[in-house]
């Protein structure tokens, strides 16, 4: 139609070439060479390290938290960030003991309602930030990590919570195949937010807000509710969190998980993703779990102090996310 | 008796000395960067060494349950022979240690048990009923055996602290101490800024409190300094247990005429030998057993509720008189 | 109101003002927060007496001051789309070297001491600078991993040792104990701080180039501000204010340790975002980060003082910032609604 | 000394495969008001910035009175004299107006540095007074609406005493009323001995204003006329390579029956009282002064806002329209005013800000199906006719006008009734108006009931079956084609109602 006004009508291409030089630019592959890295400098570094075994059982040690990675990546795609995480493990298990020990709930509803009250505790989350848009999630989030953590020590004061019947180990120790259950559930969540935020509308939609809040919404995508699901989702890992450190600890108290938050932060940003929002791919979350992971637990065989581990994480974060940053032209222009 | 891991899919067990042949003694305290925890470890190395072990040394950054565990996994995957831990919390440790058991290490706990199941002894750095009665003698003599008085502890959680709280309860219960008032129980978390808080606190709601007693480093220094501050020196008075060199100051000014600790080398120290006695099999930490503990003496396995436990001598006094050869120690 | 059609200049006139003074009570955005805490006070007061009490005031303020000066750092920080997660560690760092150099050279002058620990602050701080500025980090990021290795350097220099009060002189001791002119040091070191910044933020071109950095980069540059100095300027600040921080902390308590003021950034961003401070950068007011301290001050020390179970205190404590923000909130939307109800149409 | 102030030869600036100015050359006279004309996306704002030193040219010389100069940033410009109106607002919301203005040369006490507020503050006001505008100096800019910050923004050019003053489609967001007002100070300016390089779409600018015109067409120079030597179809043979015969295409849709029915509609603070209709086929302007509430009211109707009085009828049922996607549902779409912030996802390809709002449409159970949304992108970027070579092109690369054909056809995925458009021809080129007026005319043809939100007159007139005027929050006239006139229209947009209080 427009033809006759004289307009060339245009071709425009919808296939994108493949591009090797632009498969190979991205960030993940720059991860799996530090995890490369990182498991020859252990291999070296302890016999013990580098066999089936070991490698195996390490996992079990670190992926823990690492359930919480997926949905904080789509929290910090959108541009916010989720502090009450390790106050949502804290709470979550300190209500399945409670329910389980002082209630006489069975372990199965106990389970279930430990997951319930992450998801509730992330819900909650989710609903005052949309409710309150004036406030940030960093502000309600910091609110609910000082009242979930306080509900926890208000139920169980100072005592801990135990007694689990003997199956609930499993969700920690337990193996399947002689693979850790904990890393085959890890992998199948994995894939399961992979899928979502990479092939589904909700995972766009989440990718679309990241980039730009105000044109989505005007594009028709519910805002409020995507934040309130994606909030929630933390909430739930966080339940997910909870049961496995229980089970691996057999126990729990009102102070556990202190501070997971800020690891699994860590991660997230080692992973790729971008607290400026829109940018990151779960495979590459996965990854920096594993670095990070692998790199304590190698050190860790060593017997390296607790405050060198520190100071050679924070290293490697800082130079992971600042190589990449300096590129060359930008160096010159700046000299 | 849950959460029992599955010792037929863990690392197979090949004989638990490789490299070097000296067997691995490991020592885990609670966190790192803590001169109590620092003085203890080095307790520990020189008698494990002494005894031809090799010594692995480890604390997390945080004091916390989650990070020991952590630790014991790998020191499992080292194939130590024994390891001594200072728990973070009494229960949490109970699957990774019973792990680390079932492949054949022995394990004990030093300074802060952890539950019977999760060890094979105690080394007790001293009776926690003698702590307990031990401090309420003590303030007792401060005021006069009269007069309100508080206690400011760690965390609301610290068992160390609320076993001896309670022993200081049942002490008060006697007869001779029936002008003492226990006013309150406040928690300063181990952190300075708080335990200044409450210390602050304590004074303005009971203008006419005699005496302090914090159980902790942290609380005691805080409380130290805020009577010092306050100019409260021989009006409030203040006891507990807190290292040498953090009291030294405000023994020496009279703000606590004295206080009380143990000596963690001596404590760490005990903690090798038994550590040392279970791997070479001399004792099996059952009740009666007994062993050689070096400068420490013969030391006799003894009951500790449910388990059992090595239990060091009353906790050590120190006053104006003899601080100041402490403090540069400990 | 079309306001850039001008018929008649009188009524334009008295058109303005009016709008102007109901912006000046809508302009003081923390007006739900100031109430919030005289309120709070007068039910903590009513519950105990000696709350209110010139002494009490008295420590509450001294208590406050080290949080309050970080918090203006911070402050900055925030202005700019920034954050720093890494001052505990820097007043880690810094109160553990200063502790060091007294207990060796006792009779180092105070000031020096101050300055010697401020230095460090700042060359922590210009390192997150670099990182941020230069090599173009996320803030969260970089300043996350510069925690965990100021952290892990000072275990390493402290040899996991502490410096005890005995050690440290008295000179050093008084400067956060001391008074001049009857006042706390601490208190007077805070209050010329806030002076002083409350000249540069408000009255010099680079306070104002920190706004206008945070508040739109893109222009920020199309004005020829230079971006990377403002940030490097902003993260040395708070720097130096962690690094002072350090001494007056070491100096306070007498006692310093290395795993000092662990976890204390959270206390002092939530200060700041109580007090109005907006994360997403380009607002920030003085007046909003002291009664954001303030409300953190009073939630330390009342809480001891109503004898609360400690087991509910932190439950307690996330409730009452909770609500403080909610009800600040609301307030704000209340003026916001009173003024679009004077609106003409 | 040169009978130039400034000359550029030979500028060429190249993106990363985009060569965006190809040895281009410029000449400005002292004293004169220069117009630069092209298609969206010739390359006028790029030569602009690489005036001013934010782009640097990858080749070409500039000289400043004779005298060759290199810009490195910004401020370089700035202390020679120069100053910019960019076409994108690039302001500070959360600081005042006066700050906006000052930024960067701010009044400091000599010797202390202090800043001058009480100085900056009055001269700010004097400088909006000029411009015929009482914005309060200290307000905050985000706090104004898009046409009174883009009034900031000339005051802020004003406020340097810059001898070359570059405006960057001034009038874009602006009213008849206010663009004459803009006139005259540019006239003042010129007057003063300042000489303006002035960017618009709109000829009548053009004439009103400029004696000198250059015409950029992709990416080239293609020659400088005196505005008095090129009539206005050679004019626009120049700029787009080809004749437009007729700008506003004859209307071609019969109007049906009636879609929406808007009655007593009220949201306090914002607008009061408004009633309209609108029928299958029609179009209908909506119009007055900038600020008058008509975005504010539209928003009601596609529900980002609320109302809280008044009752709609969609083809008689009354409806209560939730959010945007329950909108879209119903059938209403809205074409946003700012396409930056409210439009499109800059950072993305074009496709993928085509499919945003049917996402749900192309996919199946949630499951994104790319194939089928490559199809439909292609096809919709085609019928627009965006200038870009892939769907995967991104936004941000694209020309203002290009960037509007994008959001246009992002409309077009939905199964829609009602379209709302608020402002869409602003800043763009008259090739793509006249493409965009097509699409519209096409729409409207389809059975389409339109909504066209507008504040340039001529398209309003030529366009609308009926015309809404609105001032102040209220409607002033409904007017029909045959009884619009500009005077009419102004009279409306303008006449004196006593306001009453609200609420
Ligand atoms: N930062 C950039 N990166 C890549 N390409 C760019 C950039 N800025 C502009 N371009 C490209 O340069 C060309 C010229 O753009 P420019 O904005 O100068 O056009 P314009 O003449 O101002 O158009 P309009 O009238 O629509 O504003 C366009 O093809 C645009 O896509
Ligand atoms: N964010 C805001 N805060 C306060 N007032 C606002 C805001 N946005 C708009 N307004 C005011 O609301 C009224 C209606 O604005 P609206 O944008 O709907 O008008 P408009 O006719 O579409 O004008 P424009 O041409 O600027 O889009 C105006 O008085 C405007 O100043
Ligand atoms: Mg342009
Ligand atoms: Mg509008």
């Amino acid at each position: 139609m427009l033809d006759k006004q004289g307009y060339i009508q245009r071709n425009i291409l919808d296939k994108k070439e493949f591009s090797l030089k632009e498969f190979f630019l991205q960030w993940e592959w720059m991860l799996v060479i530090i995890l490369v890295v990182v498991t020859i400098i252990n291999a070296n570094l302890s016999p013990y390290y580098l066999n089936y075994a070991s490698l195996r059982d390490g996992t079990m040690i670190f992926l823990d938290k690492a359930y919480i990675v997926f949905p904080m990546a789509m929290i910090m795609i959108l541009r916010d960030i989720d502090i009450s995480v390790g106050s949502t493990v804290a709470l979550s298990s300190v209500v399945m003991a409670t329910m389980y020990n002082s209630l006489g709930v069975p372990m199965e509803l106990a389970i279930v309602i430990c997951l319930a009250v992450g998801a509730l505790c992330g819900l909650i989350n989710g609903l005052l930030i949309v409710k309150f848009k004036e406030l940030s999630a960093v502000i309600v989030t910091l609110g609910t990590m000082i009242l979930y953590r306080g509900i926890a020590y208000v139920i169980l004061e100072d005592q801990s919570s135990g007694n689990f019947p003997e199956w609930f180990g499993f969700f920690g120790w337990g193996y399947i195949f002689g693979i850790p259950f904990i890393l085959i559930l890890f992998v199948i969540v994995a894939i399961v937010f992979g899928l979502l935020l990479h092939k589904t509308t909700f995972g766009r939609q989440i990718i679309a807000m990241g980039n730009n809040p105000t044109a989505s919404r005007f594009s028709g995508v519910k805002v409020d509710k995507v934040k309130i699901i994606v909030f929630t989702l933390a909430g739930l890992m966080a339940g997910l969190t909870a049961l496995f450190l229980s089970s691996r600890m057999g126990s729990t108290r009102p102070n556990v998980a202190n501070m997971y938050e800020l690891d699994v932060i860590a991660m997230a940003a080692l992973g790729g993703i971008s607290t400026a929002g829109g940018k990151g791919k779960i495979i590459g979350t996965v990854i920096a779990v594993f670095i990070i992971g692998y790199l304590q637990y190698g050190l860790g065989l060593i017997n390296i102090p607790a405050q060198t581990l520190l100071i050679i994480v924070g290293a490697l974060l800082i130079l992971a996310v600042a190589v990449p940053k300096i590129k060359l032209p930008n160096f010159i222009k700046r000299k | 008796s849950q959460g029992a891991p599955q010792s037929g899919s863990s690392t197979n067990n090949e004989g638990g000395e490789d490299s070097g042949g000296k067997p691995k003694y490991a020592f885990v305290f609670k966190n790192t960067g803590n001169p109590y925890g620092e003085k203890m470890m080095d307790g520990f190395k020189s008698a494990v060494e002494e005894l031809g072990g090799e010594v692995i040394l480890r604390s997390p950054d945080q004091p916390t349950a989650e990070g020991q565990i952590q630790i014991i996994e790998q020191l499992i995957t080292q194939k130590v022979a024994a390891i001594a831990i200072a728990g973070n919390d009494q229960d949490a440790l109970e699957p990774v240690l019973k792990k680390a058991m079932s492949q054949g290490i022995k394990v004990l706990s030093v300074d802060s048990a952890v539950n019977a199941n999760s060890r094979i002894l105690h080394v007790n750095q001293a009776n926690p009923e003698r702590i307990g009665r031990v401090q309420i003698e003590a303030v007792s003599e401060m005021i006069g055996g009269e007069g309100q008085i508080a206690v400011l502890s760690a965390t609301s959680q610290a068992t160390n602290q609320n076993l001896w709280i309670e022993w200081m309860k049942k002490e008060l219960e006697k007869p001779e101490y029936e002008k003492i008032e226990l006013v309150k129980v406040a928690y300063g978390d181990d952190l300075r800024d708080k335990s200044v808080s409450e210390t602050e606190a304590l004074l303005k709601s009971y203008p006419d409190l005699k005496a302090i007693i914090a159980p902790t480093t942290v609380g005691i220094a805080a409380a130290g300094k805020v009577l010092t501050d306050k100019g409260l020196a021989g009006k409030v008075a203040l006891t507990g247990l807190g290292l040498p060199s953090e009291m030294a100051s405000y023994i020496e000014s009279g703000v606590s005429p004295w206080m009380y600790l143990w000596n963690p080398i001596d404590v760490g120290a005990a903690a090798g030998h038994t550590a040392h006695a279970l791997v070479e099999g001399t004792i099996k930490g059952e009740l009666g057993d007994t062993f050689e503990a070096g400068d420490l003496g013969s030391q006799e396995v003894v009951a500790d509720g449910e388990g059992t436990q090595i239990m060091l001598g009353d906790p050590f006094k120190f006053d104006a008189d003899n601080i100041a050869e402490w403090k540069d120690v400990y | 109101m079309p306001e850039n059609v001008i018929e008649n200049s009188t009524q334009l006139q008295t058109q303005v003002e009016r709008t102007s003074k109901l912006a000046s009570i809508y302009k003081f955005r923390e007006l739900g927060l100031l109430v919030f805490i005289v309120i709070l006070s007068l039910a903590v007061q009513f519950r105990n007496p000696s709350f209110l009490s010139g002494e009490n005031i008295n420590d509450m303020i001294t208590n406050t001051a080290i949080l309050s000066i970080l918090a203006l750092g911070m402050m900055l920080v925030l202005i700019t789309r920034g954050i720093d997660l890494s001052i505990g560690s820097t007043i880690a760092i810094s109160g553990m070297v200063v502790a060091q150099v007294v207990s060796t050279y006792q009779e180092l002058n105070p000031l020096l001491v101050i300055l010697l620990g401020t230095l460090i602050g700042m060359v922590c701080g210009v390192i997150n600078g670099v990182l941020i500025a230069k090599i173009g980090l996320l803030p969260i990021i970089a300043t996350l991993a510069m925690m965990n290795i100021f952290r892990g350097i000072t275990f390493k220099i402290s040899g996991g040792e502490w410096i005890s009060s005995y050690q440290m002189p008295k000179s050093f001791v008084s400067i956060a104990t001391g008074t001049t002119l009857g006042i706390n040091n601490l208190i007077v070191i805070a209050v010329i701080i806030y002076l002083l910044f409350f000249y540069l933020i408000n009255h010099t071109r680079t306070g104002r180039q920190i706004y206008a950095v945070g508040s739109n980069p893109d222009s920020a540059k199309v004005s020829g501000i230079k971006e990377d100095r403002i940030l490097l300027l902003v993260y040395t600040i708070m720097g130096g204010f962690a690094g002072l921080s350090g001494v007056l902390w070491v100096s306070k308590f007498a006692s310093a340790q290395g795993d000092t003021a662990s976890g204390y950034e959270l206390t002092v961003i939530a200060a700041c975002i109580l007090g109005g401070v907006s994360i997403a950068g380009g607002s920030g007011k003085i007046s909003g980060i002291i009664l954001g301290s303030i409300l953190l001050g009073i939630l330390n020390n009342a809480l001891p003082l109503l004898n609360v179970s400690p087991f509910w205190q932190t439950g307690i404590q996330g409730l009452i910032i909770l609500v403080a923000v909610i009800i600040n909130t609301l307030v704000k939307r209340g003026v916001d609604r009173n003024n679009l109800m004077r609106r003409k149409i | 000394m040169s009978e130039y102030v400034l000359e550029l030869r030979g500028i060429t600036k190249e993106f990363p495969g985009v060569k965006a100015l190809d040895n281009v050359h410029f000449k400005l006279k002292a004293g004169e008001i220069h117009a630069l004309m092209g298609e969206n996306g010739a390359g006028k704002s790029t030569f602009i910035k690489v005036i001013t030193g934010v782009h640097s040219p990858n080749s070409g010389d500039m000289f400043l009175n004779g005298e060759k100069v290199q810009f490195d940033n910004p401020k370089d410009a700035q202390k020679m004299g120069i100053a910019a109106i960019y076409q994108h607002v690039t302001n500070y919301p959360d600081l005042s107006v006066t700050e906006n203005i000052f930024m960067g040369h701010e009044k400091v006490q000599k010797g202390t540095k202090r800043l001058r507020w009480k100085d900056m503050h009055a001269e700010a006001k004097s400088i909006l007074r000029d411009l015929g505008s009482a914005i309060d100096p200290k307000t905050e800019m985000g706090a104004l609406s898009v046409a009174q910050q883009q009034i900031v923004e000339i005051a802020k050019a004003i406020s340097t005493n810059a001898k070359i003053i570059i405006m960057d489609e001034p009038t874009a967001a602006l009213t008849a009323r206010e663009s004459e007002e803009l006139y005259k100070i540019t006239e003042r300016l010129r007057d003063q001995g300042a000489s303006v390089i002035f960017i618009s779409h709109r000829f009548e600018d053009m004439y009103r204003l400029a004696s000198q015109v250059t015409v950029f067409r992709d990416s080239k120079y293609i020659g400088s006329w005196g505005v008095n030597e090129i009539t206005n179809d050679q004019l626009i043979v120049a700029m787009v390579g080809r004749e437009i015969t007729q700008v506003y295409p004859n209307k071609k849709a019969k109007i049906g029956e009636k879609l929406l029915e808007v009655k007593g509609l009220g949201k306090m603070g914002y607008y009061a009282d408004i009633s309209f209709t609108l029928h299958k086929g029609e179009i209908l302007g909506l119009t007055g002064l900038v600020g008058a509430g008509r975005t504010e009211v539209c928003q009601s109707l596609f529900g980002i806002t609320s109302y809280d009085r008044g009752e709609v009828y969609l083809k008689g049922q009354k409806i209560t329209v939730k959010n945007p996607k329950a909108a879209m549902n119903l059938g209403i779409g809205y074409l946003p005013e700012d396409r930056q912030l409210q439009g499109l996802v800059l950072d993305w390809g074009i496709g993928r800000n085509i499919t945003l709002p049917a996402l749900k449409e192309l996919s199946n159970k949630g499951w994104l199906n790319n194939k089928e949304e490559s199809a439909i992108a292609k096809r919709l970027a085609e019928k627009v006719n965006v200038k870009a070579n892939s769907i995967f092109d991104l936004v941000s690369s694209l020309s203002g006008g290009n960037q509007q054909k994008v959001a246009v056809a992002k409309l077009l995925t939905a199964d829609l009734d009602i379209i709302i458009l608020d402002e869409p021809t602003k800043g763009v080129d008259v090739g793509a108006k006249s493409a965009i007026y097509e699409i519209i005319n096409d729409l409207a043809a389809s059975g389409y009931g339109i909504i066209m939100i507008s504040s340039e007159m001529p398209e309003i007139l030529g366009m609308s079956d009926r015309i809404v005027v609105m001032r102040e929050g209220r409607i002033t006239s409904v007017l029909n084609k045959a009884d619009a006139t500009q005077e009419v229209i102004l009279a409306a947009a303008m006449s004196d109602i006593k306001g009453k209080e609200v609420g």
